[in-house]
């Protein structure tokens, strides 16, 4: 309990990825809460990564968390242009509003 | 010299050419062209005939079986066409081609003026081609040929006049009716493949045994002896062709025909061929009794109940068809007996005196325009001459007049019943004994109204009453003759002789015939023996009856229609048979039919299962299709439970 | 660690550095072109794609070869792939241009990220690192992302774009998951180390790597469109221009194949009676789920998008019987889906006209009276879809049910034919629909399409029934790359 | 001098091949279409001729084989040749198309294009029915077509598992996998629904009705004549070799369904209304005798009677298979010329057609009547073989086989009746105009055909016996 | 020891603050909460001897990503009340789903494989490592190609970003960089021939 442990971390991680799918579940609004429930759920795997990085005493894990960031950073720009074009198109980004495409 | 073995073939083609002559080309040679080319066919077919004739009867030629071609292969069994010549063909041929032939002449006058001459004439051919392919065969596959042949043919010409409403109906009537016969008939030919593995007569004869030890179960659980099942089964196809009760009900309505053909079809040759088919399987129905008194219940019955009705028939082509049936009755009573060569005698002299009624009908119905109702004629005895003469002479041998052809015939079948020993036989020989009172007393009720008595019919028809032309006059005269001595002098031959050496086979225990024979010490004795027995009064008291009743005291018959009304309205609806199977068979199969299809085809195939599970399937599809909602928030729990699902499968399974 | 550095051969990955490169071209390029001359980017874009193929084939090794430490392979499989990815992509890049010109989004951008996308086709299909798969796929999803929402003004791609945006993020945030714990476990992130790896430990930890495999089987899944994680598909094919429905529903198909091969058979197939099983339960939901509802559609493109998930099933049996041969035939089955696709979709483009977006199924009404080649055209794509032989789509499914068969899965053989069965049900109703409807009045007036398009899609159409008849040659690669 | 050809091929290519110039000349130039049409028809019944006059009777092995690699990968070849069995079949395909040629001359007049596809199975068929059918034809072809679907795909099912166990797809060897009972009952059961439905036997028949009241004409023939064989045509060669131990088993069934066919059919016969309706559940009862022909041979081996029978049954569900397309597709061309005139198949419509088309009603009467198994038509060998063979296998089957005397002859006549005969029903009729030359030529033709058979059926089954000893032998030998 | 102190501060500070993300009405808060879950996480990150990515998570994600996603919210004008409606009635299916979902990651990521095979404190790097350098030194040359792609990446969401939302207004003055480019000598400049002032 009181030496830190691999697990302490997986565990922290899967914690923050358990909020993220709430979050998801929970936030039946707001597209931009969503986005950030995903953000979380980045963090976690991130966080993941890094814990084995560190215990492995491997690279690899941290190279692909900088990959990661890469990307999300790049999936951010393209998930709130979207968010813009949407919003334009619909004056809402509530998620119950966008349901034209449906059955 | 020519061999015979082209003149039997050139038998049967002589007549098919003339009927495709005169049936493609009909057109082209025109209506004289159309009756030469068939009459000489016919004429030729019926010259080599008596050849054969002359050939088996006083050359004594062997028996001739052989096949004219192999139809099929198949399995071993081997299908053939061919020809079995023997005295029973040879007297067939000679007396279907020679009835043929004067009803062919007669016809030139009797549809002189009908529009389908040339169809007309190559239709009877064609008859005359399937009739004698039928005589000929020496297989069952030929003919049942022949017997469906002939059934087509009697088909055609019984709906000839096809704008009638009611000859279409009785054609198809005809046709069905036979269709059943021939149900039981393929089945008993079926019967006799399966267990001898031929079709060949002899063959099939020779290896008989197989038949007679075999059995099978038809109801699970009792053993059928096969050969009596294959009699049966045969003869029910026999009781089809030669109208025999129940199946007789086409036969009063095929009268829709032309004259021409119900003398020469549904009198002389065609409805014999169930006594001829079961003539030829002698050596068959004689292994089993079973078989032969269900032959002689059935006759017997026929003989009887179907002569009853022919006494309060007014048409009178229905009266002569009545009387058909009985004297058919008559033939199967014979068979039942054992007296098959009775019954090919019968048949013979038959053959002649009822072509010649039908014909002498045909004349007064010619001379009558056309008028069929015997209530309403009388006294044509001196407007028809010779119609009224061959029409008694006709009569007389009907009804068994000592001397008359169908005397010797008729009382050959009352002995022979008499002295039969299969069960049934007591019945059959009280029935043909009272028939001989009832054949007499229709028959001579029908002369009297209409040769004798005040004349009934309209003015018109009285101004244009007249003999008819000699191309009807002279074929009855041809047939008047051998009705009169044909019995006379051929009793011998047919009967005792060895005519049917080869072709029938009667056991020793069925004595029948050989109790015919030991009352017969040649023919003007037979006559006189006639005269000890109880037939020739009764036929005498049907007369007088007949006399009595209709040309006597003519009020007096009215007053026993009315008396009697309920046997009257029984025979009058001739047993109801019609009327039973018009609702039992016809009404229920149209039932079913609508049943089947609107139930089971349409409601439960197409509706139930067919158009049910695809209505099911879009309907399911209708509803889970509301799973996809449009919210993205729904669309990622699906993604969240799935992946839970399979988690909790994996971690926890 | 990184004392030694050792340039990697660089060959293999030719391709794409030509595509790279190229690409960057287009883009320059188009920047110069006016708006009437963009044909040229068209015609650039097209060569691109040609070039690339011809890379391929040029560099096309016997047998396999990796580079970049292993990351990068490129093998039979990958040839193949790459090769098939392109020439869709051709077909869709050339039936696409009236239709982006009709809608005003006749950009050259649309290019540019249709060749974006189909480098991280590339890049996935070559992938043999968790790493570059999912780059990869990102680059894939990224482009396609815009791709959608290309079509500013339209509310329901702007719609689909950001459903896709969402969920796709989430499925890769899971995928990640996944890899995470496979790199926990095994310490690397090359596919084969990772199978070494599991190999050996594969008896200790069946559980935790069970559970890391369900992470990467889901995202593989919502990649693919397999039932529950199909649910973008319906409403993204519907929602974007059709142009990009018809890059979606063609050369990514055959990216996401390569990245299932890529994961589950070249990294986890020690845990193939796993993944198996999952598959399994998704091959059944999607094929049942997939055909029953398109029954009820009246969208055609998004018919053709509950089609597609029933034949991802279709697809998944191949792979879940995991034999060679049940590989081979997956990837069969992919290769002439896309190419069967292509036709249904172009067929639809073509009937776009300016003011008159087809998508509805009555929109085909009795285009047998106006248009009979396209309509014939058509009828063959669906024929090929249903299965009817003698198609391609026929011979497909023979050959996945057959590895089905093989496996001694017959009831799982007898279900996949139940349910195209009801799948027949909805393409004849499409047949139905062009052959005995009355046309509308719009649709009454013959097409005149370019002759490039017509006859591109002509042969596109026509090859369904050449592949169909001999389909060994193609076949015959396709197991070449599993041997 | 035909040893050496590749006849075929040219024999299947050379219909694909017209039907392709066909396509292209179609639309442009229809009567030169047609003519293009009529041609290749007869090449290709000219070079079917050649497999008959060459045929080797003596083999029950393949002949005029030709093979190619096709599909290597699943070592599927181009494998193409004749038996006694299949043989009739092709000769009946290549004479029903000329027939359907000349009988269809005016119809191909507009849109030929698509009619010379009519060649092949079963997209085609859909076109068929589609193109030129009434109005309700769009159900008709989507039934038709999920039901042939249906029974095809199951009938893949087992194909391929045959192929896992055999490693091959050839027929031939599936003829010699060892197979447990099981694994053939599932096999027999995915054959039978494909060809049940082909056939079409009871339930799975309802299509057939529907199909023909929608099809033109010629699309009916081709229906009859050459469709419906498939499903014959696969007991013959599938089911019976392939699962002999799980048909013997299951023969009940088939018999139960054949019967049923036989007579409840019948009895639906009767009361149709719709010419074409009628023709068409006529044809489904007759086809009850070709799978009761197959399907009787497990009793009547069984039967303590000797095995004699079993090969009748067979051959004479062949024949009844080939007489059935010539009879069967005779009376619809016989309402597709009534059609013609009146544009109603309505039996109701008509009445004394014979008072105005006399010669026309001549060859109705014939076909009726050959409908109704009248010795000396073809319509009669096929029944009489298998009724015959039938009653050593039972009574009972032997009874209701032959029902088919009286209730063939039922329905077959009461339609004569109601259409052929009687006094001119209504003006329409009235005005109708007997058949000209060209009618007059391919009902000849057809009358001919029927006559023939009927009269001489030797040289079709001769060319049957090895292939169908063959089959015996097969079916004698227990596979497990 | 000052290790796990710290660990459990930060690691509760961190689910504190992402479950107020997730939980807060207004989104601007839940972008400054998710802005503060990043600071403490990278604090972990820095305890894991990741101080590069510690840094790039400081500087990307709240110096770049989060700012955008701010700057995004308050441009769009969103009803923020409607926005967290149905907020209770969905609580408990989230919290259940969520606990299920830790039910099951716990129960894989503390069993055997994580807790004993890797259990191990790896030993400290020394004091000259630089976490930065090694990351350099693999990327360059190990990671080179997933390097060039996520560059890729990059450029892909450069270009769909602008192509997304860049729009013309008519409105405002804007530079057609391809009308720029295209421009020509005789567009903007036009020689008038004059003849010379004669004076």
């Amino acid at each position: 309990m009181m030496t830190l442990t691999l697990s302490h971390y997986l565990i922290l991680a899967a914690v923050l990825f358990s909020i993220s799918i709430a979050g998801i579940v929970i936030n039946r609004k707001n597209i931009i809460i969503l986005l950030m429930s995903i953000e979380l759920m980045l963090l976690s795997v991130n966080l993941n990564f890094i814990a084995f990085s560190h215990y492995l005493d491997d690279l690899a894990g941290q190279v692909f968390v900088f990959f990661i960031l890469t990307v999300a950073a790049a999936e951010a720009a393209i998930g709130l242009a979207i968010l813009v074009v949407l919003f334009r198109n619909k004056r809402s980004i509530n998620v119950e509003d966008i349901k034209e495409l449906k059955w | 010299m020519v061999d015979m073995e082209s003149i039997y073939l050139a038998i049967p083609l002589a007549s098919l050419a003339g009927a495709v002559i005169a049936g493609f080309f009909g057109k082209q040679i025109g209506r004289a062209g159309a009756h030469s080319v068939t009459i000489l066919g016919v004429g030729i077919s019926f010259l080599l005939s008596l050849v054969v004739l002359k050939d088996v009867v006083f050359d004594g030629a062997a028996v001739y079986n052989q096949s004219l071609y192999t139809w099929m292969v198949s399995d071993g069994i081997r299908f053939e066409v061919g020809f079995l010549i023997d005295g029973l063909t040879a007297l067939m041929m000679s007396v279907v081609t020679g009835v043929s032939l004067a009803v062919h002449v007669y016809t030139i006058g009797y549809m002189h003026d009908d529009d389908g001459y040339q169809r007309f004439f190559s239709y009877i051919s064609l008859f005359t081609f399937s009739m004698l392919m039928l005589v000929m065969s020496n297989n069952f596959l030929q003919l049942f040929f022949g017997w469906e042949a002939v059934g087509l043919v009697s088909y055609l010409l019984i709906g000839f006049w096809f704008k009638r409403e009611t000859a279409i109906y009785a054609n198809m009537k005809a046709f069905l009716v036979n269709r059943v016969g021939d149900f039981g008939f393929l089945l008993g030919i079926a019967v006799v493949l399966m267990f001898t593995g031929s079709l060949d007569y002899y063959e099939v004869f020779d290896r008989a045994d197989a038949l007679l030890y075999a059995t099978m179960q038809v109801i699970p659980g009792v053993d059928w002896s096969v050969i009596t099942l294959a009699c049966i089964l045969l003869f029910v196809g026999a009781m089809g062709k030669s109208a025999q009760v129940p199946l007789h009900v086409w036969l009063p309505d095929s009268m829709e025909g032309p004259t021409p053909i119900s003398a020469l079809i549904h009198a002389a040759t065609m409805v014999t061929a169930g006594i001829f088919m079961v003539a030829r399987m002698s050596p068959l129905f004689e292994l089993s009794t079973t078989a032969l008194s269900v032959v002689i219940v059935i006759g017997a019955t026929t003989a009887f109940f179907m002569g009853l009705v022919g006494i309060v028939q007014n048409d009178i082509k229905r009266v002569v068809a009545y009387s058909t049936l009985s004297q058919l009755g008559y033939m199967t009573v014979a068979l039942g007996a054992s007296a098959y060569s009775a019954a090919i005698f019968h048949l013979m002299t038959h053959a002649f005196f009822k072509a010649l009624l039908f014909l002498a009908a045909g004349s007064v119905i010619i001379a009558m325009h056309h008028e069929q109702d015997i209530r309403k004629m009388g006294g044509l005895k001196k407007y028809m001459p010779i119609t009224y003469w061959v029409s008694l002479i006709g009569s007389l041998a009907l009804i068994g007049f000592p001397g008359f052809s169908g005397y010797f015939s008729k009382d050959a079948i009352l002995i022979a019943t008499q002295n039969a020993n299969v069960p049934g036989a007591g019945y059959a020989y009280v029935c043909v004994l009272l028939g001989v009172f009832v054949t007499a007393f229709y028959s001579f009720r029908m002369f009297f109204l209409v040769f004798h008595g005040e004349e009934r019919m309209d003015k018109h028809t009285r101004e244009h009453l007249h003999e008819t032309p000699w191309v009807v006059t002279a074929p009855l005269i041809a047939l008047a003759i051998p009705s009169v001595i044909i019995g006379w002098i051929t009793i011998d031959e047919v009967l005792f002789g060895d005519l049917f050496k080869e072709a029938i086979l009667v056991f020793e225990d069925h004595g029948a015939m050989a109790a015919v024979g030991a009352a017969f010490h040649g023919s003007f004795n037979f006559v006189i023996h006639g005269f000890a027995g109880p037939a020739v009064y009764l036929a005498g008291a049907g007369v007088f009856a007949a006399w009595y009743l209709y040309l006597k005291k003519p009020e007096l018959a009215a007053q026993f229609r009315q008396k009697l009304e309920l046997p009257y309205r029984i025979l009058d609806n001739k047993y109801y048979f019609d009327r039973f199977n018009e609702i039992v068979f016809a009404a229920t199969a149209r039932g079913v039919g609508q049943v089947l299809w609107r139930l089971g085809d349409a409601l439960m195939i197409d509706g139930l299962v067919v158009n049910g599970s695809a209505r099911l399937v879009g309907w399911v599809s209708g509803v889970v299709r509301h799973v996809q909602t449009g919210y993205l928030n729904h669309y990622a729990f699906a993604m969240i439970s799935g992946l839970i699902l399979l988690l909790g499968w994996v971690v926890l399974g | 660690m990184t004392a030694e550095f050792v340039q990697p051969d660089l060959m293999p990955a030719l391709p794409e550095m030509v595509m790279l490169a190229m690409t960057c071209l287009v883009l320059l390029v188009d920047l110069f072109l006016p708006q009437e001359k963009r044909g040229f980017t068209l015609l650039l874009s097209v060569a691109t794609l040609a070039l690339v193929i011809a890379a391929v084939i040029a560099v096309a090794p016997v047998g396999a070869v990796s580079s970049f430490g292993g990351s990068f392979v490129l093998d039979q499989l990958a040839v193949v792939l790459k090769i098939a990815t392109c020439a869709v992509t051709i077909l869709v890049f050339v039936y696409s241009r009236d239709y982006l010109a009709d809608n005003d989004i006749y950009k050259g951008e649309y290019y540019v990220l249709g060749l974006f996308a189909t480098l991280g086709m590339m890049v996935m299909i070559s992938a043999h690192s968790f790493l570059l798969v999912y780059l990869g796929l990102e680059l894939l999803s990224l482009s396609l992302y815009a791709m959608i929402a290309f079509n500013r003004n339209s509310l329901s791609a702007s719609e689909s774009a950001m459903k896709y945006f969402v969920l796709g993020a989430m499925a890769s945030g899971l995928l990640l998951y996944g890899i995470s714990i496979f790199y926990g476990i095994t310490g690397t992130l090359d596919l084969n180390q990772v199978g070494i790896s599991i190999s050996a430990q594969f008896a200790q930890h069946p559980v935790a790597l069970g559970f890391a495999l369900t992470f990467i089987v889901v995202g593989l899944s919502f990649k693919l469109g397999a039932v529950p994680f199909h649910m973008w598909l319906p409403d993204i094919y519907q929602g974007s221009p059709t142009s990009v429905t018809l890059f979606i529903g063609t050369a990514p198909k055959i990216a996401g194949f390569a990245m299932a091969i890529r994961l589950l058979v070249d990294g986890l197939g020690d845990l193939q009676v796993d993944w198996s099983q999952m598959l399994l339960a998704l091959a059944i939901a999607s094929m049942a789920i997939g055909n029953i509802i398109a029954i009820a559609q009246t969208n055609f493109k998004r018919m053709l998008a509950y089609s597609t998930i029933s034949h991802v099933g279709f697809i998944l049996l191949g792979i879940l019987s995991a034999t060679a041969n049940g590989y081979a035939s997956a990837m069969f089955y992919t290769i002439t889906y896309a190419i069967t696709a292509s036709v249904a979709f172009g067929v639809l483009l073509v009937l776009n006209r300016k003011g008159f977006e087809a998508e509805n199924i009555s929109d085909l009404s009795g285009l047998n009276d106006s248009n009979p080649w396209y309509a014939a055209l058509l009828a063959i794509a669906m024929f090929s879809m249903a299965g009817v032989p003698p198609t391609v789509g026929f011979y497909a499914k023979l050959s996945v049910l057959q590895a089905v068969v093989q496996i001694e899965m017959i009831w799982l053989a007898v279900a996949a034919v139940l349910f195209s069965v009801i799948g027949l049900f909805y393409y004849l109703r499409v047949i139905k629909v062009m052959y005995f409807d009355q046309p509308l009045p719009e649709q009454t007036t013959t097409i005149k399409e370019a002759l490039d398009v017509k006859l591109l899609l002509s042969a596109n159409s026509l090859s369904l029934i050449l592949l169909g008849m001999f389909p060994s040659t193609l076949m015959a690669y396709c197991i070449l790359s599993f041997s | 001098m035909y040893a050496d050809w590749p006849l075929l091929s040219l024999a299947i290519w050379t219909p694909i091949l017209g039907g392709i110039l066909v396509l292209f000349a179609g639309d442009r130039e229809p009567s030169g279409a047609r003519k293009i049409a009529l041609v290749v028809s007869i090449v290709t019944f000219l070079l079917t001729l050649p497999l008959y006059t060459q045929f080797n009777t003596e083999t029950h092995l393949m002949q005029f084989v030709e093979r190619q690699p096709w599909i290597a990968a699943f070592n599927i070849e181009y494998y193409l040749g004749i038996d006694g069995i299949s043989m009739p079949l092709i000769l009946l395909t290549s004479f029903t198309t000329v027939i359907v040629i000349i009988s269809a001359w005016e119809v191909i007049q507009y849109r030929a294009s698509q009619y010379m596809a009519a060649f092949p199975m079963l997209i085609p068929m859909f076109l068929v029915i589609g193109v030129w059918g009434g109005a309700n034809r769009i159900y008709a072809t989507l039934k038709f077509f999920l039901y042939t679907f249906i029974g095809s795909v199951l009938m893949l099912v087992a194909l391929i598992y045959m192929y896992t166990q055999s490693g091959s797809f050839a027929i031939f060897d599936f003829h010699h996998l060892q197979l447990s009972l099981s694994e053939q009952v599932l096999i027999f059961l995915a054959f039978l629904v494909a060809f049940a439905v082909k056939v079409p036997m009871w339930p799975v028949h309802t299509w057939l009705p529907d199909a023909h009241v929608e099809a033109p004409t010629g699309g009916s023939v081709i229906l009859a004549a050459i469709m419906l064989k498939i499903g014959g045509y696969g007991f013959l060669r599938f089911s019976l070799p392939i699962t002999p131990d799980a048909s013997a088993e299951l023969d009940w069934l088939i018999i139960t369904m054949s019967l049923t066919a036989v007579v409840y059919i019948g009895f639906v016969a009767l009361v149709q209304r719709d010419m074409k309706k009628l023709i068409a559940y006529s044809s489904i009862a007759h086809m009850g005798f070709v799978t009761l022909g197959f399907f009787i041979v497990f009793r009547i081996v069984n039967s303590g009677y000797g095995e004699q029978g079993a090969a009748l049954a067979l051959e004479g569900g062949m024949v009844q298979m080939v007489s059935h397309g010539f009879i069967s597709g005779a009376l619809f061309l016989c309402v597709g010329v009534m059609y013609d005139r009146m544009h109603s198949r309505q039996i109701g419509d008509y009445g004394g057609v014979a008072n105005t088309m006399p010669v026309f009603a001549a060859f109705m009467v014939f076909f009726a009547m050959a409908n109704a198994g009248l010795p000396g038509t073809s319509g009669f060998v096929g029944e009489f073989m298998v009724i015959l063979a039938s009653f050593k296998a039972s009574f009972w089957i032997a009874f209701l086989a032959a029902l088919t005397l009286i209730l063939g002859a039922a329905y077959t006549l009461w339609m004569v009746k109601r259409v052929i005969y009687g006094e001119v029903a209504n003006d329409n009729v009235a005005a109708l105009t007997d058949i000209n030359k060209r009618e007059f030529l391919f009902l000849a033709i057809l009358a001919l055909a029927v006559l023939a058979l009927g009269l001489w059926p030797d040289p079709l089954v001769e060319v049957m016996h090895p292939t169908i000893d063959n089959l015996l032998n097969h079916i004698a030998n227990p596979k497990i | 020891m000052i290790e796990t102190v710290i660990f459990y501060v930060f690691a509760v500070s961190t689910v504190i603050t992402a479950t107020a993300v997730v939980t807060v009405r207004n989104p601007v808060h839940a972008a400054l909460f998710l802005v503060l879950t990043f600071f403490t996480s990278a604090i972990i990150w820095l305890s894991l001897e990741a101080e590069f990515l510690a840094i790039s998570l400081v500087l990307v994600y709240v110096g770049a990503v989060m700012v955008l996603f701010i700057f995004v919210v308050m441009m769009l004008d969103i009803n923020v009340a409607r926005l967290r409606e149905g907020f209770v009635r969905y609580l408990p299916l989230g919290l259940l789903v969520a606990a299920i979902m830790l039910g099951l990651m716990l129960s894989v990521v503390t069993s055997d494989v994580f807790v004993l095979d890797l259990a191990s404190e790896p030993v400290p790097k020394p004091a000259d490592y630089s976490n930065t350098k090694a990351l350099g030194g693999v990327l360059y040359t190990e990671y080179v190609f997933a390097f060039e792609i996520a560059a890729v990446i990059l450029l892909v969401a450069i270009i769909a970003a602008i192509s997304l939302t860049m729009r013309k207004r008519s409105q405002t003055k804007y530079q057609n960089p391809t009308e720029q480019i295209r421009v020509r000598k005789a567009d903007r400049l036009r020689v008038v021939k004059m003849p010379s002032e004669d004076k």
